[in-house]
Formats: structure tokens, C-alpha cells, sequence
């Protein structure tokens, strides 16, 4: 992925999101702004290949795999040319077929079905490898350690990554979590884990990357901690709880903004690039809407269909 | 209810009317304490945990780890150990992640001990859909009803939620109590005085002599609406909200079929094992030859697509074209 | 069964004939890999799986670590990416543990995923009680009826063990395999041509006039006993197992109501919002006007204690008196 | 607990059991002969308000909490007079006003329910620590995990003791579980965890006495690892697959035999001694034994009894 690839990833996610949540018929959704950098930094690390699971918070994390933007919004808006034929939904998005087995909803239960996935890459002698993202909250289910377990006995070629926004819903990390890293806890399972600033793209990428040539190489698997937050609510109906400071100082740290800066500084998104790329992401984001807009709706007598 | 004066009542939603049957409990015994995902400063994703902190303070309005399995087992653990701990399972769904505690061990601990020890747990929960998805909207109250030690009840109205949570927090097992997802901002009127429902007794919610609908929870509603466009035919339906689920209160469904002569039941889970095939086999016992129906959901995931979700689940008319189709059987 | 002349079998305890339909299956498709405790060197705890690694190795036969969520969440996300493991949980009450990813992950995922993935997985879990207590006694088969998405087959003879696990190895979703702690050591006639039985019908095992008698699993050969009691009293029954329990083959249960005009339905678990409750509605659809009981465990735990196992579980003596009553009545 | 009690007490559990073990009528049991060490060791550092409670592997916890083995034998054969009036048996043995809140036989579900009665302990503000052991099967599970996790956020009083004999069921601990040491899984939650020698009953019991007080003293949880040995087979209707010179080579371990030279060798116990106390534990068996033959079976009618 080259640098202005990035940062445009970024800002597609963001202004996707914007786009979606303007739509009276959005319905529920979560939001990843803030936490761009988690997705595109994880994805900037993995090959053609290797394959992407995330939980319910999965714009981001699809956008960054590389799903068509139209694709993803025909998904969320229930329309039947999405690539679940919008039976998934917000919390279920998936396409197999570009790298991106999907999300879900359970917070915990995509670990283990990861891991899964991952002896199915062994198994099969692929020289895949499988980076499932989850939340902080995530890290109190015993399903990580079941996980973690397994994952190293076996050195399944899987990538934990934790998106550790701070809360799980209202809750902050530190009345939930005992850790004082949550990377630490690979630590018992002879498993290299590492934490990173969240939002830094490249900080995760530089990480992702040498955990992924590792699984890649036989070695098993990894737990990377990537430090973020959420700039949005829990989802589109929750209320905000968070203190109003914490939530701007982190909004100082955006990490379009900050990536953006380090692109100038080093001379490579110029004035006019940065118009191009913005220009090219709202005609992005605008197409997406409309293809969306133009497409039908399952009917009614769908509801049977793809059950067994 | 006896034929004296009509109590005053005042108007509650029905997250309100949990909130206040909580902090009338935690007023009376201090034994009783609340675990759950964002139940404290929050006040619970619907809200209905809200004021408790304030009132009782974080040692007994815990918020928890997202760790369903531990949550169902401390609070049954305490409860064993003389506590009355309710611990609230914010989606029905994830009840599936604790039913170990739940079912292998506070069902059955006042029988494996001889009755030494029992776990007076309520494990409040949140079943049905309301756009969120195949893993959040499943209704599993059926698997509950075939455990033997368990309790469950699923009210339909702010004053069951109150008087039924009141009564939970009092039993002595554990007891399963249901809420819905559409519930929550519904309003009713509850009584001003304080005092509880009884566990293991049905109400009939409508009067009606042409058939009686056997519904539970949201579905109340659901069938009131039917009720009243077909009432607009000219057919008239009984509705019996069950309120327990476990003890059933056969009796009352039967009282009315026996007058009715029809019955249709109506849930939003599954058909397959789930309430309406018990209760017809109950009511068949004692009533052989009445007309029955059933309604549950369509034999599929509930999506979260608005078109999909809608088409699954049961509604005023589907009821009232199975209603009919029945009557004329 | 055609006309044809009969095929030549081969005797083999229940245990043996799962050893060798997975035998088969292993060696015919690579992606088929069984992960469960003990399945290794151990050969499982019943000796289903005895042989199964040193013919295919540690890598297709894996043990592992008492962690029953994870070993089905394993299973299911190597199914949904192509392979076709059967995961063991050794009883079916720590299915519990594991319901997560088989009901809201595996049974869901086709339908979420508008048919891009499918998760083939099979689970094989083992059912009833034999002298290990309250947690260790469970079944809980009647849960997974309602879930859609689910097959469900629980077979009652080592020919359809064989017959049913092929197919279930073959199947295009999850299917969960429930066999029983008392069928292991039991044995019988086995095709020794390699075949399949087909999952969804049920099957006659026993011909009669008098009442039919639906059932599955270890309960087939108690209804048997019973049968037979009762063929001495000159009172007919004719039983149909079950064999899958979703989906139901209700028409085989139906033709043969039909014909002796009563049906018992008869399980190991819980009545409540169990098997027998669904098959009484669906046959009631068809046949309304049939005579109708079940008959299952007494609504207790299951204790290890052998008087209070045996007072619990159904046995023939309840059944026959059950038979008796329904044909007076 | 003076020595000669706790040398007696584990003479008692290995002589229990062998009793029980020759009765054609026991069903199914557990037996912990090798480990009685544990038991007998955590069982040295409770106080008499203090609770227990283990996994299906209970005789050698409940003898060694001080129940009466009369009362153990009876409920172990089914007998109405037993503490559970026959209905819980090995895996279910339970006598809280004893001190013993029981056995439960998931394996790792007794965790998060240990942790409750410590909830209810701290609540009630008694100052009462609960002890729980379990087997190192239990380590891959997530119940630990989640249990852990919660424990040292709300520093229960809780002693976590997990009685590692080396294998679940046939399935060596190396084959089921990653760490190197089953006590490092409580390092990522700040959680202090200590392994020991489980044949060395004063290694033990020091190191259980050090956790409990600092439980007690309301510092929160630990975990104490023993390693162990289980003579027997898993259960009494399993085969043995174990290696026979590991299992000889760990006879030689025995942890009575190796307590009784101890106590030799430092004179406090003489051949008479251990005469005496050999005919006071074979007289206890034989009560036990002939105590639990007096008593009734339930009745069949009590199936319905204590349901609800
Ligand atoms: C097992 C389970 N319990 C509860 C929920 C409800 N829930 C949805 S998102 C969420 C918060 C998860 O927090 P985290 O893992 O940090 O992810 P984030 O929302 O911060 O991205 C919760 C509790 C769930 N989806 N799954
Ligand atoms: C959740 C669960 N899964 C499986 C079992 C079956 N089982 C009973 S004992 C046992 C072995 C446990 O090993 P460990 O925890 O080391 O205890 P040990 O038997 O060695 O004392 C297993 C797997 C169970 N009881 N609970
Ligand atoms: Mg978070
Ligand atoms: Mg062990």
C-alpha cells in the first residue's frame, strides 16, 4: 500500500461513515472513527491471501480490506446486491471471496471461529494468514484464553489484534480489564504479544507486519494491542458518557489528521494532492450511496432462502 | 384483584418500573446487588438500571467485563453463599454463554446438596429483535422451560415487570426473568403502593369468546393489535398473557379455551419445542378436542434487514389470518 | 430398502461403527479431521475413535484442552473455510459451553452471509445418563430443534450410527450427532458394503397395530422392552425412531398414527418443550383426532444415585402403563 | 493441624479410598490417591470459617476439610444419611455448615461460582477466605480467564489452588496447555501465583497459609499451582494409558510416605505412633464403611423432592 493509499483508505472510512450516518434509514450501526488506523494499518500488512475477520465494528475494517465502497453501503442498507445480499448487515458484512471472512457480532465469539479458520489455512498447506481485530472488551471473555491456548499449542498462523478503544460501551477499559497491558496477557502462552499507539497507521503496520511474516513463516501467533479511540458514540443508539475533554483531546490525536501531516512534512501530499484524494473519496462515497440507493430490497419471500 | 376501591396507579415505562422494583428491593435487603455490562453510571442499555448507583453505590450496582459465563456464575455463586444478586444478560443470545452456571449449577444445586444450599438468583435478560441481527434478537425462553429448578417469567406490561421482579427477588431459586427489547419504552399504569405479582399465575389481558390467544412478553401486544382488527370483523379474542413460563399456569389457559373452545399460541421464538407446542399439549390434556394453532417466528435467522426481520417475525396479521383460518376449520 | 436379496452385515458394537464411518470418511476426503478430548492414543472415551490416529495421524486427530467453546468455535470457523472436522464434546451438557459458536455462529452463517460460506462441521456429543450425576445426564437435543440451521440426528443402532455419521460428514451445514452412553457397548448388524443412511427419516423399527410409539436413541430399545411386555398382554405397538430430529420426518410418524390411531412419544429428557411436545403438534396437524401422551424423565435432575437415576428416567414398565392408559381412555 | 493430624488425614483419604474402591457396589468415583497432599495441605491453611470447594474430585478435599467419613461414605454409596442425602454423591459432595461448599464436577465451572461465594463473603463482610481447587484440565479453560480477571478487579478473597497431577483424563497437561507454568496465568492480571511441590505437604501448606492471609487481609486473589500425581486411574472406569515406569517413578514420590519419613526423621513419629494412628484410621474406614451399610437408600418418591 503506498502512503497516499493509506491515508485514503483513512478518509474514505471517515467520510463513508459520515455519508451513512446523514441517512435517516441507517438503522443501528457502529462506528470506527477515530480507530482508522487500527484496520488500515492491519490490512496494510496483509496479503492477497491471507484473510480479515472483525467484530460488529466492521466498516473500517472492510473499507480497509479493499471491499467496494458500493458493496459495503448496498450491505448496510439493506439492499440485496450487498455481498450478503444485505441479510448481514452492519454486524455481519462479509466477502470471502476479497480477503475478508467477515465480522462478528459476538464480542469474544469470533475469536475462536479465527482460530479456526487458521487451522483450515494449516491444514491446507496455505501459506495464509488470518488477522482477527476485537475490541478491549473482548480481552474479559475466556474466549481469548481458550484462544491464545489453542492458537499457540497448535502455532496457528492468526493475528489477535486488539482494537483497544478505551470502553466496552460505557465502560471504561480499566473498570473492566485488570491487565496493565492487554498485550501482556499473550505473555503466559509463550506468545509475542506488543502494544502500539492506535493511531499511528504506521506504528501498526510495522508491527502487523513482522507478527504476520512470523505466522506466515510457521511460527504461530501473536497479540498486537493497538491503544485507539473511539471519536463517535458506542453506536448510533447510544448515548454519550464519556467526559467531554477526554473525548476532545483524543480528537487532537485523529489519525487522518496526524498521518496527513507526516505525508506533508515529508513532501508527499501536497496541497493538490490532498483535493484530488478528497475529491476521488466523496465521488467514492457518493457513488456508493447512489448504487446503494438504486438497488432493490430482498423481498418479503426471501426470508426462507439460504437457511440450511 | 378483590372489589375494593381501585388502587391508585401512576404512569411508568417499563424501564422505569424495573428500576423501581430494584430499588425498593435493595432498600428491603441488602443482599441484593446487581451485576451486569454498563449497569452502573450508565444505567443499563435500556436504561432501566438508572438512579441505582446513585442510590446504592458501586459495591452493589457492579459493572462487569464482558464475561457472560463469569457474570451468571458469581452471581449464582453469591447467591448460594446468602446473597440475592441479580445479573443482568443484556441480549438473550448470551444467556447461551452462561447457561453452565445457570443450568448444570444453580438449577440443580438445592438437589445435588439435598437442600442444603440454593442459589436465589435472578438473571435478568433481554430476548427478541429490533434491527440488530441474527446474534441479537434470538427469544431461547423455551430451553429454559424444560429445566428443571428454574424459574422464568416474561411479563408485557410495567406493572408485571414491577410486581414479577419484586416477586423474583424474593423466591427461593433462581429465577429467569425475561424482558423484550420493545418493551422498554412502553408506558402502563402501576400501582402506587408498593407490592409484587405473584410467580406461576397467567391474566387474561382481553376478554374475547371466540378464541383464546396464549402469548407471553412483547407478543401481548402484538396479539392485542390482531385482536382488535379482527374484533372489527366481528370475531372476538380472548388473550391470556402467561406472564411465568415456568410454572406454567395451565389452568388459566385452559379456563378460557374451555369457553373459547379455539386456541392459538403465539411466541416470537421458534415454533420447534418452544412454548406454544407446550402449552397446546397441556391445554390437550384436560381439553382434547379443541382447535389449535400456533405462531412463532418463520423457520430462519432474524435479519437484521427491516424487510427480512419483518417477514420472520410474527404480526397483527399474520395472527389474524391464522385466527381465521382456524375458526373456520 | 429395495426388493433386492439382503445385503451381507457384519456385526459391530455402536462404538466401532462410528470408528469406522469416520475411518471411511477420513480416507476418502482429507478435509475431514476429528479435534475433541481424549480422541487421540486414548481413542475417546467410549473407543469411538480407537484407530483413527495411527491410520491418519496427530495433525487430522487432534486432542484438546478441556475448552469446549473453543474446540466447536474451531471446528466451526475450519468448517466455514473448507474443511470438515467433527469435534466430540464428550457429554452433552457441556454442549452448554459450546452453544455460541454452533447456534449463533455456525447455524447462522449461510443466511447471514447470503450462502457465501457454510460451516459443515459435525458435533458429536453423547447424551443420557448412566450413573455420572446431575451434570453428566443431560439431553438437551429438544434446544436444537429449534434453532434453524441446525440438522439433528440422534440414532439408535450401530447400522445407523455408521449410516447417519457418513452422511453427516457429507452434509452441507452443521449437524449434530447425539449419541448415548448406553448404546456404546451395545451391538448389531452393519452393511458391510460401504454406504449411508439419509439424513431426515425416520424409520419402523418394530411393526404394530394397537399405538405407535415415537422415539429415538437409547429410548428405541427401552420402547422395545416395553413393546415386548406389553405383545405378552396381546396390546401391539409399532415404534418409529426418530433417527433425525431436524428435520423431522413427520410423515413417517404420521402414516403409521394413522394406521394404530395413538401415538406416545417417548424421550430421555425433559417433556417440557421437548421432542414429544413438537412431535404431538405436528402429528395433531395432520391427525387431530388421535390419542396422545409423552412420556420422558420426571421434571428432577438426574442424580448419580442409582434408585433416584432409575425413579427419574423413563423405563419400560412407565411406558407400558403409559400404552395401557392411553388405550383405555 | 498438628503433623501427626496431617499425616493421619492423608492416611485416611489413601485408606478411604482404597475401602471404597473394593465395594462392588460404588459406581463411579474419583480418587486422588497422590494427591492427598493438596487437599490435606490447603485444607492446613483454612480457618474454620474459611470455605472449600473442588472439582469432581472431591473425597480427598472433603476428608481433608474435616467432614465425617462416615457421612462422606454414606453419601458416597448413595445413603440418605449422607450430607446430600445420597442425591449428590463424588462429583456433587457438599457440606457447607462443615466448611465444605462442595464439589462440583464441570470442569472449570466450579471457578466463577467459587469466586461468587467470595463475593457474597466480601459483601457480607465476614473476613472468611474460600479456597477452590481444580485440575490443571482447567487451565484451558476460559472460565479461568474470566474468573481471574474479575477476581482481581474486585480483589475477592479467593484462593485459586489448581492441583496439577499431569494429565486430563489421558491427555498429558504438555498436549493441552501452552504455559510453562500453570501459575503464570495469573502474572497479566497483577494476580501473585506460586507453584509448588503438590507431593510436599508443609510446601504446600506454606505456600497456601501465605495466600490466604493475604487474602484474608483483603489483597485479593492468588493462584497456587501443586504438582501432583494421580496414582489411580482418571476414573474408576477408565483404562490406564499412562507410561508404568512414570507411574512408578512417581509412587516413589508418594506423599505419605515421604511425610512420614519427615516426621521420623524429626522423631515425632515413632513405629508406635504410626501404629496407632494406622488402627485409628482403619477403624474410621471401618465405621465409615459399616455406618454407611446401616443406613437407608432413598426411596424412589424422593425423586421430586428438593427441585425447586
Ligand atoms: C458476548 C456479548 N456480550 C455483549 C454484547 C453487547 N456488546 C456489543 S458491543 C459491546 C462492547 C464491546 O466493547 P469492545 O470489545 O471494546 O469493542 P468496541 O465496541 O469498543 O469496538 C458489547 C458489550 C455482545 N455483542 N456480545
Ligand atoms: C466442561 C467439562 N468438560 C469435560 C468434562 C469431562 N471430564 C471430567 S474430568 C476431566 C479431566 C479433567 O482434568 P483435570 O482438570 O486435570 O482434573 P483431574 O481429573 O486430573 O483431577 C474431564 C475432561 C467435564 N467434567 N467438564
Ligand atoms: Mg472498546
Ligand atoms: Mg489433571
Amino acid at each position: 500500500m503506498t502512503p497516499i493509499d493509506r491515508w485514503r483508505t483513512m478518509l474514505l472510512i471517515r467520510k463513508f461513515e459520515e455519508a451513512l450516518d446523514r441517512r435517516p434509514d441507517r438503522g443501528f450501526q457502529l462506528f470506527s472513527s477515530g480507530e482508522e488506523a487500527v484496520a488500515v494499518g492491519v490490512c496494510g500488512a496483509l496479503a492477497g491471501d491471507d484473510t480479515l475477520m472483525c467484530s460488529g465494528r466492521s466498516i473500517g475494517p472492510a473499507l480497509a480490506r479493499g471491499l467496494d465502497p458500493a458493496d459495503v453501503m448496498a450491505e448496510l442498507l439493506g439492499r440485496s446486491t450487498g455481498p450478503c445480499k444485505g441479510k448481514g448487515g452492519r454486524a455481519h458484512l462479509a466477502q470471502p471471496s476479497a480477503g475478508f471472512f467477515g465480522a462478528h457480532a459476538v464480542v469474544g465469539g469470533n475469536l475462536c471461529i479465527a482460530a479456526g479458520v487458521a487451522l483450515a489455512m494449516q491444514r491446507q498447506r496455505r501459506s495464509s494468514v488470518v488477522a482477527v481485530l476485537f475490541g478491549d472488551g473482548a480481552c474479559g471473555s475466556g474466549a481469548l484464553h481458550e484462544t491464545l491456548n489453542i492458537a499457540a499449542l497448535w502455532k496457528l498462523p492468526l493475528l489477535l489484534v486488539c482494537d483497544n478503544n478505551g470502553y466496552s460501551v460505557a465502560t471504561p477499559r480499566a473498570a473492566a480489564l485488570a491487565p496493565r497491558q492487554l498485550s501482556d496477557l499473550a505473555k503466559p502462552f509463550g506468545i509475542p504479544g506488543a502494544t502500539v499507539d492506535g493511531m499511528d497507521v504506521m506504528a501498526v503496520e510495522g508491527a502487523a507486519r513482522a507478527f504476520v511474516e512470523r505466522a506466515r513463516s510457521g511460527s504461530g501467533p501473536s497479540l498486537l494491542e493497538c491503544v485507539s479511540y473511539r471519536f463517535a458514540t458506542h453506536s448510533t443508539s447510544t448515548r454519550e458518557t464519556r467526559p467531554a475533554e477526554e473525548l476532545a483531546a483524543a480528537k487532537l490525536r485523529c489519525p487522518i489528521v496526524r498521518y496527513g501531516i507526516e505525508l506533508e512534512t515529508a513532501g508527499q501530499l501536497t496541497a493538490q494532492l490532498r483535493e484530488k484524494v478528497e475529491r476521488e473519496v466523496d465521488e467514492a462515497v457518493d457513488r456508493a450511496i447512489s448504487r446503494a440507493e438504486a438497488a432493490p430490497y430482498p423481498d418479503r419471500s426471501e426470508v426462507l432462502d439460504d437457511v440450511l | 384483584m378483590s372489589s375494593e376501591a381501585p388502587r391508585a396507579t401512576v404512569k411508568l415505562f417499563f424501564r422505569e418500573a424495573i428500576a423501581r422494583a430494584l430499588t425498593e428491593a435493595m432498600r428491603d435487603d441488602e443482599r441484593v446487588m446487581v451485576l451486569g455490562q454498563d449497569v452502573g453510571r450508565f444505567g443499563g442499555s435500556y436504561k432501566e438500571f438508572v438512579g441505582l448507583i446513585d442510590a446504592f453505590g458501586p459495591e452493589r450496582v457492579r459493572d462487569t467485563p464482558v464475561a457472560e459465563a463469569a457474570m451468571i456464575g458469581l452471581g449464582v455463586g453469591a447467591a448460594a453463599a446468602g446473597m440475592r444478586p441479580l445479573v443482568s444478560i443484556t441480549y438473550m443470545d448470551f444467556l447461551m454463554l452462561g447457561l453452565d452456571p445457570l443450568v448444570n449449577y444453580a438449577a440443580k444445586v438445592r438437589y445435588k446438596t439435598g437442600g442444603q444450599l440454593t442459589a436465589p438468583v435472578v438473571v435478568k435478560t433481554t430476548a427478541g429483535a429490533k434491527g440488530q441481527g441474527v446474534a441479537h434478537s434470538q427469544c431461547i425462553e423455551a430451553w429454559l422451560m424444560g429445566v428443571p429448578g428454574l424459574v422464568v417469567v416474561a411479563p408485557s406490561t410495567p406493572a408485571d415487570a414491577y410486581g414479577l421482579l419484586k416477586s423474583a427477588l424474593r423466591a427461593q431459586g433462581p429465577v429467569v426473568f425475561v424482558d423484550h427489547k420493545r418493551l422498554f419504552p412502553t408506558a402502563g399504569e402501576v400501582p402506587v403502593d408498593e407490592g409484587s405479582v405473584p410467580i406461576g399465575r397467567a391474566v387474561v389481558r382481553r376478554r374475547g369468546t371466540d378464541v383464546t390467544i396464549a402469548t407471553h412478553s412483547y407478543m401481548t401486544r402484538v396479539a392485542d393489535e390482531a385482536a382488535s382488527r379482527l374484533a372489527a370483523e366481528g370475531v372476538s379474542c380472548e388473550i391470556v398473557d402467561l406472564r411465568t413460563l415456568a410454572p406454567l399456569d395451565v389452568a388459566t389457559v385452559c379456563e378460557s379455551v374451555a369457553a373459547t373452545g379455539a386456541l392459538v399460541t403465539l411466541e416470537e421464538g421458534q415454533t420447534a419445542c418452544g412454548v406454544g407446542a407446550e402449552i397446546s399439549f397441556r391445554v390437550r390434556e384436560a381439553l382434547p378436542d379443541v382447535r389449535v394453532a400456533r405462531i412463532g417466528a418463520l423457520p430462519a435467522p432474524v435479519s437484521s434487514n427491516p424487510i427480512l426481520e419483518s417477514a420472520c417475525l410474527p404480526d397483527a396479521e399474520r395472527i389474524a389470518e391464522t385466527v381465521r383460518r382456524l375458526l373456520v376449520s
